[in-house]
């Protein structure tokens, strides 16, 4: 079932948000604001997609590159922006930062920077689904280069065995770090893996939100009436470095051509260029909206930026849940 | 009162506690089978709904309890042997023990990672650990490690209700004990230690099934006239520095035996906070008796050789009273 | 190519050594003199038919089901039998006993009891060996239960990329400890997985030696080649318990009938019929080889039982091949 | 000689040993790219045979460095960050550690594992850990924690020479210090420590970049008329405690000052080892500056709160004397 002109121009101001959000946070690292910034510019059509496709309270996992993971979950962008500067109102109190942005009370669980490692824990979310009937669908994010890690095996073995409701979402960006996939992968599509765990691999063209959603819809409905868990592969591509301090390390591993044919196929050039043909989405209509995300991802920062710092000591909380007195125990100077 | 044995007092912790709170939930490998008899007749009690048999995938399992806990269960996993748990490493100490905190206290994780630790006997080098040591210096979790029935029972029921990740090391050649009838409740809390026998000459810190081996060395010792008090801080992370500093105010001798390797191990630290906190107590130098560091070894008298025991504990003892 | 009667005979007669050998272990458990032993009868054809196919100068890596690898690729009974006495003229002077006897000097490049931790060693051997450019292919055994670990998945894929010269030898005897296969496995065939990682997956008849060793000829001469690995799947059973001991547990998890539908077809049944059919062998030949292994079986476990028990204090030898002074430091008591 | 950083200083070391020997082999993520510079221009140097980039699948090419060990190879394998080792921890601990001994000594595992340990600031808590205690408390690896340019060159070649697995955790923030010219042998023996600085009042052992923390309090506190002794032994395992207890005699204060997680950490074991052998030595209770038991936090001053430091060395030494 195609999408609806409301529901494509949701999600082109959600990539959007997300674009602009990367910039504005890209400049206030290199003016030394914030230390640290996964991008993910160029791969929003999947995160998009992936939760248009989801119940409100549904869950996603994310990993290190999670910007646009919890904004397309519906993450305040104030509240990310602040976790990003370390602050208070930031989602994780500024313990986090930008590798580990999540908001729970969003349905966003975790966000962890171990390549991987995050694939089990949604199963996991998907087993206590399973086991309370909640018929709540979890959506898992993960890269290309997790996918040769024994996590992602022993993750999707299990939700496969269970019947667990996940989905497994991975963004093929073609490289881990500076190493392309094909020297360290033995499939060339790793949806190929998903026989492996007796449950359907799709290849997904990630650029395009209107397949990532297709996709992810026909996965989700399965999932949620007990079909177990599916494997998408989105093939997309990241605009942006493996961080964004990377143009400091003077490696090279792209090449400028590679990266101007998948720039052409910008999700928002093909989003903009979908709405204009279906819908009479006008220049000056796209303008405005851009005009108007702008303002606000400026107003977010403002308002991220004047969230208070955490004090130091504030480092010796959170732990845990259930302290004891000499917990824990050490001479502070 | 009854007398059960250690394993047993296990097996009656889980199944109270999941009579009691429905999100209680048990994974394993052959947790169902019930093999090694932990987790024996839960199967039958609460069905395969909330005992889950898994695939050898340790990563795998443990990070499923951690999203399980995520949203709400309360999973107590069967690791089997602590030997077992650096399969797992990544996923119980960089993610378990971090997650709370990194996400800035946003949501709780009550996992039981269950072990039994030490060596069951010609075992050899890879299913013989204790590895405790290396979750107490992995801050997020709680470590128990209990010497009696009685403990095993209060504090594995006590870790079941935590809020947070708690890793629980038995081991099975610890004492028999007795333990009050099913249904009395039976908790007791992290941090407290108990003194197992009073002494006047050397405070014994042990763990484990090596208070009971305190326990006899003092018995063997008080006839050569040297007088032991035996304190089990029953859990190490948190540790109970009080009960150990107010023995060793009656005592000023400090020994302390423990299931880990040595360097850097349990033991190591016991030793290292009386040093900062109860130095003026001390009236002389501190003695552990722990395994050596090297693997172990299969054969059993090689075996005997590495591991801390009564003999070597009295031995030490002497050596410290100078006799 | 078929195997001639004396390679076959050698086979029945290697079979028939691993299965005496284990009787006689197993006796000597019960009586207290050993302390351990995980079973592997019913399987032997397997270790045998992969041994056969190989040079003497490669190399496979075992793990704690280990008898009948050992014996198959050529270690001494009694040097087999003194580990798991413990004593000195173990292969491991006493230090692995039961679950890691091993043999470097027979290219058994060790045997591990954590469950797929081979599988990389394998990989890694292979490498050496391409490295050296020395020809030689290495054959990795591992379990059904084993197919679930991390890994074996991270294990197989490097093994792909790299194009290392390395057979995985998959033991599915259909049950992980208590745990049947399917209640854990997403796929009922694990060579099904070979796909994950762009190499051939090979479903063979593990009772039947003649059938592994042309499966794993095949599979020897491609990695030999420089076509990289294989994955072989011999479908299996084992007539004993999961460890020796297991009697003791009271714990349940095959039915008989399964048992004896297995046993008619013991390889010690299906080779001895095949050489009587092919080769005329009789039932009184059988009957003096079968004596005259017995008879070697209960020297070598003579010899075994009459090697020196290591001193106690040779537990702290063989950690460190370059020592320090103070190294390992501890008081010892 | 010449001033080079610390990172250039393990690459120098990397590249000559493979000159050297060319059965040494380097394994890990990224390295052709040589991203994080360790491995930079090694590649160009020995080719992509001995240059092995590898999938994210940390315990399997640990796992295969340990075959190609077995083999004969010398894998060097970049681990990049102390974090990611709990991803192999299996292979590295339950593996490699134990394997020569588990087999009766018939088999070397001369490996290197290679890893920047501690926070590279601002990486939060699964990105930043210094777990080199949980590697001393597995026997069968060395830990080699080198503080300066010339030291980690020279522990690092020796490691790469050394016939057992060897854990090498290297910190960018230590001092930048002058080395011999390339081509001039520079290897240095494990478990011989060195006096950083002399000093009359208090013995402070170091590891890492607080030895040029150690440094600078020293500095400061002279000022102050109280004189500190920086030690820095260079190897937690194997430990040079003579080069500590004969500083201790001199000046019977002892403050271990040490970045990793203080419960069962690498200053807790040099503590015991005093305790047990250099008591007599002591005139005060000693002083831990170490990591709180809390993982590392994102921003910036909860992190510095957490880590020890120059200023929190300089509290703990005045505290010991009194003042
Ligand atoms: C276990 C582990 N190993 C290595 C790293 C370092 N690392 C961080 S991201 C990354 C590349 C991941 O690539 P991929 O999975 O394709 O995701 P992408 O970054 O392309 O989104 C690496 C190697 C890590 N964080 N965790
Ligand atoms: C990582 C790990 N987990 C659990 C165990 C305990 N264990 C030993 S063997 C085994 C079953 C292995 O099954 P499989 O791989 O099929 O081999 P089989 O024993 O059937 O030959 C288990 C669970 C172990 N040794 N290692
Ligand atoms: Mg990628
Ligand atoms: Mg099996």
């Amino acid at each position: 079932m195609p999408l609806d002109k409301d529901r494509l121009l949701f999600a082109y101001r959600r990539i959007l948000e997300i674009r602009y959000l990367e910039a504005s946070l890209s400049d206030l690292l290199k003016r030394g604001e914030i230390p640290d910034l996964y991008p993910c510019s160029g791969q929003e059509a999947v995160a998009v997609g992936v939760c248009l496709a989801l119940r409100p309270d549904d869950q996603i996992t994310s990993m290190y590159r999670c910007l646009g993971h919890v904004i397309a979950k519906g993450a305040e962008p104030w509240r990310v922006a602040a976790e990003f500067f370390g602050r208070r109102d930031g989602y994780c109190k500024g313990k986090g930062g930008a590798k580990h942005v999540c908001s729970f009370a969003d349905g966003i669980y975790g966000a962890t920077s171990i390549v991987a490692a995050g694939i089990p824990h949604a199963a996991g979310v998907a087993l206590g689904n399973q086991y309370l009937n909640t018929g709540q669908v979890v959506a898992c994010f993960f890269g290309d280069g997790a996918a040769n890690q024994g996590t992602f095996h022993e993750g999707l073995n299990l939700a496969s065995v269970w019947k667990l409701p996940v989905v497994f979402v991975c963004e093929n960006n073609l490289y881990a770090l500076a190493t392309p996939i094909e020297e360290t992968t033995a499939v060339k599509d790793i949806a190929d893996r998903a026989a492996s765990y007796n449950m359907p691999g799709v290849i997904v063209d990630g650029m395009d939100v209107e397949a990532v959603y297709d996709a992810v819809t026909e996965a989700v409905s399965r999932a949620r009436a007990g079909g177990g868990p599916s494997l998408l592969e989105c093939k997309t591509y990241r605009f942006g470095g493996h961080f964004a301090a990377e143009f400091a390390l003077k490696i090279h591993y792209r090449e400028d051509s590679e990266m101007d044919q998948w720039r052409k196929r910008d999700p928002i050039l093909l989003l903009g260029a979908k709405l204009e043909k279906e819908f009479g989405f006008t220049e000056e209509a796209a303008q405005a909206l851009r005009n108007e995300v702008q303002q606000k991802t400026e107003e977010a920062i403002a308002r991220a930026r004047s969230s208070p710092a955490p004090l130091p000591e504030e480092a010796l909380q959170d732990l845990y849940a259930d302290s004891y007195a000499n917990l824990p125990e050490q001479e502070i100077f | 009162m009854r007398d059960i044995n250690y394993l047993q007092a296990m097996n009656e912790a889980i199944a109270e506690e999941m009579i009691r709170d429905d999100r209680v939930i048990v994974i394993g490998e052959d947790v169902r089978a019930g093999v090694f008899g932990v987790t024996a007749g839960l199967l039958e009690k609460f069905g395969p709904r909330r005992i889950l048999d898994t695939p050898i995938s340790e990563s795998g399992f443990c990070g499923a309890a951690i999203g399980a806990a995520m949203r709400g269960l309360r999973p107590v996993v069967n690791m089997h042997l602590g030997s077992f748990l650096y399969v797992a490493m990544d996923q119980i100490v960089n993610e378990c023990a971090k997650l709370r905190y990194m996400f800035g206290g946003q949501v709780n994780l009550p996992i039981v990672f269950l072990c039994r630790s030490g060596p069951p006997g010609n075992n050899a080098a890879q299913h013989s650990d204790a590895p405790y040591p290396l979750f107490a210096n992995s801050p997020g979790l709680k470590v128990v490690l209990p010497s009696t029935s009685y403990d095993v029972k209060g504090l594995l029921k006590q870790a079941i209700r935590d809020n947070d990740p708690v890793m629980v090391f038995g081991n099975i050649r610890s004492r028999k004990s007795s333990v009050p009838e099913t249904g009395e409740d039976l908790v007791i809390p992290f941090g407290k230690g108990e003194v197992k026998r009073a002494g006047t000459d050397i405070t014994v810190v042990a763990f484990l099934h090596l208070v009971e081996e305190g326990l006899s060395a003092a018995e063997d010792l008080e006839r050569e006239g040297i007088s032991l008090e035996v304190v089990d801080p029953r859990t190490l992370v948190p540790l109970d520095m009080q009960i150990i500093l107010e023995s060793l105010a009656k005592t000023g001798r400090l020994l302390v035996t423990d299931d880990s390797h040595r360097t850097c191990g349990a033991a190591a630290e016991i030793v290292a906070r009386v040093a900062e906190k109860g130095w003026n107590l001390l009236k002389a130098p501190v003695k552990r008796v722990t395994r050596y560091d090297v693997p172990i070894p299969y054969y059993r008298a090689m075996e005997q050789f590495v591991l801390p025991n009564r003999d070597k504990i009295k031995q030490a003892a002497r050596k410290l009273m100078g006799v």
